[in-house]
């Protein structure tokens, strides 16, 4: 078995395992933790598939801002946590079975889906996917307008999680 | 290739050859060569750090007027084995109620964050880690590792103490963060490279400190406040909350996040030389020797790379060395004012910087190297007299209204 | 590259499941954000490997992805934000209490 | 993949061990003898007084809230940096509506109140 199938089946299982136990655990910052761990999988995916500033900005995005806003939010409520410690639901095996159907029905669809099963062919050796990305994201043909929509969209999610965030004196 | 002209490949290569002939696959025999290779650099990183807690102690003596470690070995030089002979043997007590997994990962974390970022540290031209196409964004990653061990070694300490600590110090880690990431930007606009190895042959001619001697400035302030060292060490004002999120280790565990506090301090001298001060370059050193106008001396390939690796630990040495410089000079500010020079000085501050930057780098194809170095340098120094202006002018408004309400208060008190 | 395309695919279908889950479980409105950050990556690992595997030299995948980064970064900050305000007011992220607007 | 990535991982699987080694060796040689009192949380030399996991300040949480969105925005900037070489001044003003946009968000968590220590 070649090199990078072995890489991808320990991080595959890296991902799944944290995965599980991110919406099992009870502990909520134990369920943080292992998301951080879910995501690292996902970041050396990325970087399996040479797209190396997806992998390093998941990791300063995710792992950086993302996961500690977690568990702060999770040690700001967590009164909440220590009195009653509320799990799952009830009713978790409707879930399972809910979730288990959609992951039969996508496989279905993946493996019947023609050409799925190609490999890639190796980045042309001209191609700085880098500068590319870069040039995608400001030339107006292409991302551009994404590229300053999403730098509004955090604007508003600034002001919105802002203004809900401070305690108004009433 | 001979040994003289490139001895990393060459010894890399000798190892291989004598792997391959003990009938390794070729693969393996490369994998086990670079393996053995990355446990050499760390090594070397490891032995370094020891050297630093020696350092560390006779220069904060020395700035004390006092001697520091002098006893064992001569100069005191053999002090941090005994310490860490003291560390390894000292019981290790986990905390009552601890979460004994998180606790005990924290340290490891720590310090693989800090032994992550010596892969891309280029030490010369030919002794270097890796050449990442996104290495300046690596540096955060690793950064963002190191605040997730903070985090989990303050949770899982189950000690108030831990915990106020681990929100200081994240609260300044992530705070500093922006300004820094803002300004990797400026070489990384200059370079058009984020891999160090070309940010630093990008600085053959013109080391980046003279077109960006503001940047340099900010890069400082915010590593400083990175590593939560003095000025910005609220994380373990021993007279509030004792030592921070590392209050309850003990022992080798505590060691860790000692050494790799120390060690990231190193790592970040070394990086503000890579970012500002040309990295490994010598002036007139190219790859075969020195050219000082026409007279050539020409070296061979080992001399060049040990010169170059000499001088870039002396500049990284020179970071960290104007690191302990502000640490032992300065008080400890407060929370809200690390906050407020963070959020409401550096991080426009350094915005500023990065447009103007932007702006002026279209004239580097236009320019002559030496009137684009010219006009970058004049810009810098036009940002700081503004802002000095500017801050002079807030401070002048503050003193009147100051002045106005003592002068009120007097009137009051006579009537 | 050796790994078929499917393997990516079939990973990030499973790790949306496990995201789905959790976000049809889990009572604390803390862990329902976290099984979305999880749906949110299976997301990405599919443009990621699409990218990688149609045509690397067009980089409409990656720019997508980064584009769900901020869509990511947007939402946990809305969402906590909504939680913490909550929290505030009823002392409680439990879903199922969080009843005002059920009719 | 490439094979920087692979070094990368091996710089990590060096990483874990380097430390977790001495650790070992520490666990191996050194004394292990818990008690109650040692054991104890470290509080000044009284008794621990209440959970020790307290409720903070909300201020940490919001000042991680602007620095997601502000961490989010200058990451985004790299690919910009490196596309200025070859788009030019276009580029640059791009980036700079940009940069702006994050401002203005600076201006509004300043005005809010959101950056003073209250």
């Amino acid at each position: 078995m070649p090199a990078e199938q072995i890489v991808f089946l320990l991080c595959a299982a890296l991902i799944l395992v944290s995965a599980v136990m991110v919406v099992t655990v009870r502990n909520l910052v134990h369920a943080a933790l292992w998301l951080v761990a879910a995501l690292f999988g996902v970041a050396v995916l990325y970087a399996v598939l040479s797209a190396n500033f997806l992998a390093v900005v998941q990791i300063v995005v995710y792992i950086g801002a993302i996961a500690i806003l977690f568990l702060f939010a999770v040690m700001l409520t967590r009164r909440d946590l220590v009195v009653r410690t509320p799990g799952m639901r009830g009713s978790w095996w409707i879930a399972a079975v809910l979730a288990l159907l959609v992951l039969g029905g996508l496989v279905f669809l993946i493996v019947n889906q023609p050409g799925v099963n190609r490999t890639a062919l190796a980045i042309p050796a001209g191609v700085d996917t880098l500068h590319a990305l870069g040039n995608a994201l400001v030339s107006s043909g292409q991302y551009l307008l994404p590229f300053e929509v999403s730098s509004i969209l955090l604007l508003a999610a600034l002001v919105g999680a802002v203004y809900l965030a401070v305690s108004r004196k009433s | 290739m001979t040994f003289w002209n490139d001895p990393i490949n060459f010894l890399s290569g000798w190892l291989s050859g004598i792997l391959t002939a003990w009938g390794l696959p070729a693969t393996l025999a490369m994998v086990l060569t670079i393996f053995i290779g990355i446990v050499l650099l760390v090594m070397f990183a490891m032995t370094l750090d020891i050297f630093l807690v020696w350092v560390e102690r006779k220069v904060v003596a020395r700035f004390q007027d006092r001697i520091g470690p002098n006893r064992i070995g001569p100069f005191g030089l053999v002090q941090p084995f005994a310490d860490i002979i003291k560390l390894v043997i000292k019981e290790d007590i986990t905390p009552d109620g601890a979460d004994k997994v998180v606790f005990n990962l924290a340290p490891v974390m720590a310090a693989m964050a800090v032994i992550l970022l010596w892969a891309i540290l280029p030490i010369s031209s030919k002794i270097y880690g890796v050449d990442l196409n996104v290495a300046l964004l690596y540096l955060v990653a690793a950064g963002a590792l190191g605040t997730m061990a903070i985090i989990m070694a303050g949770w899982a300490s189950n000690n108030k103490y831990a915990l106020l600590g681990m929100y200081r110090m994240v609260a300044n880690v992530i705070a500093y963060e922006i300004p820094m990431v803002v300004i990797l930007l400026i070489p990384t606009i200059l370079a058009d490279s984020m891999s160090v190895k070309s940010i630093t042959e990008a600085q053959a001619s013109t080391w980046y400190v003279f077109l960006s001697p503001l940047g340099l400035l900010i890069f400082m302030i915010s590593a400083i406040a990175e590593l939560g060292r003095s000025p910005f060490d609220l994380n373990e004002a021993e007279s509030e909350i004792v030592a921070g999120f590392h209050i309850e280790y003990s022992g080798m565990k505590f060691g860790w996040f000692y050494a790799s506090e120390l060690l990231h301090a190193f790592t970040f001298g070394g990086f503000a030389s890579v970012l500002f001060f040309g990295g490994w370059q010598v002036p007139f050193l190219l790859a075969d020797g020195f050219h000082f106008g026409s007279l050539v001396v020409t070296l061979p390939g080992i001399v060049v790379v040990l010169v170059q690796a000499l001088a870039f630990l002396l500049k990284a040495l020179f970071g960290y060395w104007v690191i302990m410089w502000v640490k032992y000079s300065m008080p400890r500010i407060r929370i809200d004012q690390m906050l407020a020079f963070n959020w409401k000085f550096l991080t426009p501050l350094s915005l500023v910087l990065l447009s103007v930057t932007a702006l002026l780098g279209q004239l580097q194809t236009v320019l002559l190297p030496w009137a684009f170095t010219l006009v970058m340098f004049v810009s810098n120094l036009l940002i700081i007299w503004i802002t000095i202006e500017i801050l002079r002018a807030y401070a002048r408004r503050q003193r009147k209204q100051e002045e106005r309400i003592t002068a009120a208060a007097a009137q009051g008190a006579h009537q | 590259m050796n790994i078929p395309l499917s393997w990516f695919l079939i990973l990030s279908a499973a790790l949306f499941c496990i995201g789905l889950f959790g976000v049809l479980t889990r009572k604390n409105a803390i862990a329902i954000l976290l099984g979305v950050e999880l749906m949110l990556n299976a997301v990405n690992i599919n443009l990621v490997a699409f990218w990688r595997y149609l045509d690397p030299s067009k980089m409409a995948g990656q720019a997508f992805a980064v584009i769900v980064f901020a869509v990511a970064a947007a939402e946990v900050a809305v969402g906590l934000a909504l939680i913490i305000s909550v929290y505030r007011k009823r002392s409680t992220i439990v879903a199922d209490e969080i009843d005002l607007m059920k009719w | 993949m490439q094979s920087e990535w692979l070094y990368i991982g091996l710089f990590l699987i060096v990483g874990i061990l380097i430390p977790v080694a001495p650790l070992v060796i520490a666990a191996l040689i050194s004394p292990h003898k818990p008690n109650p009192i040692k054991q104890s949380t470290y509080e000044c030399g009284i008794e621990t007084v209440g959970d020790s996991w307290v409720q903070f300040k909300a201020q940490y949480y919001i000042l991680a809230l602007v620095f997601l969105v502000f961490d989010v925005e200058t990451v985004f900037l790299f690919p910009w940096a490196l596309s200025l070489n070859k788009m030019g001044v276009f580029a640059v003003l791009e980036g700079i509506l940009f940069i702006g946009i994050l401002v203005a968000g600076l201006v509004y968590a300043w005005r809010k109140g959101m950056l003073e220590w209250a």
